[in-house]
């Protein structure tokens, strides 16, 4: 498993190089901006709850034929099963932003999830989807953009410091991605 | 590689749980104390080879018996090879400063060197001599701060133990 | 899927062994007390609406408060999906009474269920009512023979236990 | 493992509709039947190991390459390795009639058989004329037409009450009809 | 297949060493007592139809009923195959002596015998009182020398053994 | 594992034949020789430290890329896998000589050796070429050639009865070349 600063090293070390000037200042603006990165990953992991469960009902909202016979959320072992997975998925993404690195989330998580989810028959295109509902949940409350509307009667007020949060968002957001491409 | 995040992630993740409030302590803890190893690294990558070379000479010098023929600093080939040996192991402590833990050090250095020096004929007291005489060589504030001098040395003292 | 058959069958496998005369006496004994369940599950069969339909509203009635804003009986599509719910169970509870074993409602039912109720913040004592009142419903010999009532009062009382 | 009565229970929930009626019907016509079942199995396993040596040894006579070198029945440990799946797939048999499905049949003895056969160069042809040998026995034991001359010096004469038989006998000989064609 | 070298290859490669001086030493003490069994070995191959016609010549004058109807020698089949049968246990003895072990018949004669001879309906006393006839017929030195002849009934007594 | 006496047992079974007469003559052969085998197994296990290391530096000698970032040998830990690899052939190159048969080589070092080294990313190539130099080391040491200048500073004299040693020599060189072509 590697963090942004081992991943610098590992990438130095395939030149033979040391590493100081420009690449240190890189992980300097990651020191500077830490506070910002553990709020990030505070907001997800105290709403992990709400976050996979809106997004397994709204997968589900959106394609009825999931808990039918023969779908893929039914009888109530697949529907627990989906919202386990769910729930595995964006654990491994907070593992990720806290580190700063993608590695533990590909190596841990996404390494053969496709191969499995097909060979188990779980449908790949809805699981994107519900990822997708996760991310936009998941941006929102780091961005501090959730609101009530969004959030219905589980809204829940999470107090942050005002500030720019574009690049822990972005980075963030490249997580989530990673999960949808793996699974496409 | 071990660093306290990824000892952080794989304690959570092998109790299948999300980062928890002194998860979240301890990094912000490490992220504080970052600036020294920093400090260490930067002034360590600009003078590499300066550092390298004064330990190789200083170990040459200390076991001189070295050069004579049949030996292993009796050739060019032999020499160069020493003196790039001494500079990964400063490379190595380069990497840990940066990364904060023993990882690169105990992955890419310590993990076979006995096997491949004892294999190759090498004796390790010229190893040692040399990383030595790079561990007492430095001082604060000249070439560095105390606190950065401090996660310096540690390291070089850690190499020094792994070849004792 | 358990039954009396796969349980003798699944023992003498694990021994390497041909199935031995009590397991053919054991085998005899369920297929003599098929008749119950059978028509038990033929009762419910024909008349699941009903049953389904009543027991859901005897736990909306229990529980009116499930028909305020931003409860789980709030709105048409969480109306048909809580009568949806009991009328699975009931199935569920058919499928159990032609098997002769568990096996439908453990694999089916209960498996996950905690889970999946505890996500979506639905209550249990709902469906422990709607499973109640039904449990409580049927008459001998009104509805069906009284071994028959007996098989399928028994299921109801499994599932009741599995959701307290 | 399925029998007959989780099997139409399968079938059932995948329309997602109780079992009732003409469904009904059928299983109360296995349960009328049982004991000609019951009957069919404890006569199969009571001569089991006449049936399997029986057609073992038929299958050898009418190859006799299989005992020579390079045989699959030479040497001593591989004719006793023969034996042996002679009687693991007659056994199984058995837990199919008993049952009447074939889940357990197929899941645990035909899975990958054929793979682990060809893996380790047992010939499938001579397999399936021994299954047929064991079926054309098995099926003259359940309908009673077992006689002195075909059993020889080994003939045991069977206990059974007289009646039609054909739907048992003709669902044991598709139990053995699978076991030749996963083979094929 | 067991020898006394591939025990010695065996436990080395089990520890993870080169050959020993007393692996060698071994090895070379086998090859010093090959001598006899390689001239039974000979010997037995030269005259095996004859060893093995006269040991179920025997068996089946002790085992007389073995001709009757039904019986496992009466036709010419059955015939044919229990002299077969002899001659497969006098190869195996020959393999034996030239391996310097037991594996051939182990491996080849004694797994499943009793298995296919119980599946099969065949006594093994006849079995034994053949070999038991050629364990008891080879005389030193008008055979073999005598060292050759201990090799020779020691196996002999190996299968007697494992058929009693 | 076979060895020589085992492989004739194998052969002869094949035609379920006695051995007799003219196989049995080559195994005396292989008995009469037996000491000129012990030396030659025990010369290689007694140089076995110098003949893999100059092997291994050697192959580098000729390709500086196997120490550079990303070859195969560096960092330390793969210069020592890779020295430890060559041990291990070494050791079974020894087993085979003194068992006088290729199995023990095989079965247990080389069955599957190439696509390990494959999913690996070890250069087959390299691999060979180290392989190279230690058979010319170990064929130099048991045909009593070995010499002062080949050695250099780590030479040692073994002492060993003059004699014709083509056809140990001989059979040596066949299991190093089943190990280089196994890798190819
Ligand atoms: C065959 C076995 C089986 C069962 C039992 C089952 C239950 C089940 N009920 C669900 C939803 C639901 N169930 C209810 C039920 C209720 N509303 C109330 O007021 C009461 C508390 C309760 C009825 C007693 C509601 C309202 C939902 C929708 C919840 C939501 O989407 O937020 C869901 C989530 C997926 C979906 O929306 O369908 C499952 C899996 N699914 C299965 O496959
Ligand atoms: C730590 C990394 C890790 C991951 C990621 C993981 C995934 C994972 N999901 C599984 C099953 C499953 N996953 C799902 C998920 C879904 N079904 C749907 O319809 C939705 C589209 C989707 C949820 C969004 C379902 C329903 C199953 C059960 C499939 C079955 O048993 O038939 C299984 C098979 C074993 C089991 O059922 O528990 C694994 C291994 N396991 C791991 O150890
Ligand atoms: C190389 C090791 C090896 C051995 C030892 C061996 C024995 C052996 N003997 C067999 C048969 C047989 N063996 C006999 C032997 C006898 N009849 C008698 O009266 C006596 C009791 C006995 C001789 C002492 C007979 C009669 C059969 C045929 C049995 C039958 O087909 O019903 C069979 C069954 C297959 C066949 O018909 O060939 C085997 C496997 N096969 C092997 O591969
Ligand atoms: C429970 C399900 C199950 C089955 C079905 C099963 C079959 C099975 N048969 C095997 C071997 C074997 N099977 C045979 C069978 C035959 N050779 C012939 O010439 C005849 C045509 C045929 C008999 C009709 C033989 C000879 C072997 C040994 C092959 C060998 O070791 O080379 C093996 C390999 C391991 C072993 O030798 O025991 C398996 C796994 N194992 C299981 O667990
Ligand atoms: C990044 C981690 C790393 C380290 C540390 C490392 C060490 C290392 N030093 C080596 C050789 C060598 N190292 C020396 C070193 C010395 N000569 C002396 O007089 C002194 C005793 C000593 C210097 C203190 C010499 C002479 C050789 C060549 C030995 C030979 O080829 O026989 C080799 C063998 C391969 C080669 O020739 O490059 C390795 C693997 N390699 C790595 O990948
Ligand atoms: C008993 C039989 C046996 C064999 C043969 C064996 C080989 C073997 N060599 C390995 C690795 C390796 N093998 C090499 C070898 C080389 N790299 C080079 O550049 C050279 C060309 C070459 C040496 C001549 C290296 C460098 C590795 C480590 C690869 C890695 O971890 O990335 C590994 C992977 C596990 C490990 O790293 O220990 C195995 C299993 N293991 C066994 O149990």
């Amino acid at each position: 498993m590697l963090d942004a600063f081992s991943r610098a090293v590992v990438s130095a070390d395939s030149k033979t190089a040391c590493i100081g000037g420009e690449e240190l200042q890189s992980l300097k603006t990651f020191i500077a901006d830490g506070n910002k990165r553990l709020d990030a990953v505070n907001v997800i992991a105290s709403n992990a709850s709400c976050i996979v469960s809106d997004a397994v009902a709204g997968m589900i909202c959106e394609n009825q034929g999931l808990i039918q016979a023969g779908g893929n959320c039914y009888p109530n072992r697949r529907m627990a099963a989906c919202l386990r997975d769910g729930e595995i998925v964006l654990r491994y993404i907070t593992y990720a932003v806290l580190s700063g690195d993608a590695s533990v989330l590909e190596d841990r998580c996404l390494n053969g999830l496709k191969e499995t989810y097909t060979a188990l028959g779980v449908p790949l295109q809805s699981t994107g989807r519900a990822v997708g509902i996760m991310k936009a949940s998941s941006l929102a409350h780091i961005n501090g953009n959730n609101s009530e509307a969004a959030g219905g009667s589980r809204y829940k007020k999470n107090e942050m410091i005002d500030g720019d949060c574009s690049a822990i968002t972005s980075e963030a957001a490249s997580y989530f991605d990673r999960v949808i491409s793996a699974l496409s | 590689m071990k660093s306290v995040v990824t000892t952080v992630v794989t304690a959570a993740d092998a109790a299948g749980r999300f980062p928890s409030t002194s998860d979240l302590e301890s990094v912000q803890g490490s992220l504080q104390r970052a600036a020294a190893r920093m400090e260490a690294a930067e002034k360590l990558a600009s003078n590499i080879d300066n550092v390298a070379q004064e330990a190789y000479d200083a170990c040459i010098k200390k076991y001189s018996y070295l050069n004579d023929a049949g030996q292993a600093n009796s050739n060019d080939t032999f020499k160069s090879k020493c003196l790039r040996d001494i500079k990964h192991y400063m490379r190595l402590v380069n990497y840990c400063l940066v990364v904060g833990g023993t990882g690169p050090l105990d992955e890419w250095g310590i993990a076979g060197q006995r096997e491949v020096y004892r294999a190759l004929n090498l004796p390790t007291a010229p190893y040692v001599e040399a990383l030595s005489f790079a561990r007492n060589r430095g001082c604060a504030p000249r070439d560095m701060s105390a606190q950065a001098l401090v996660e310096y040395n540690a390291l070089l003292d850690y190499v020094i133990n792994s070849l004792s």
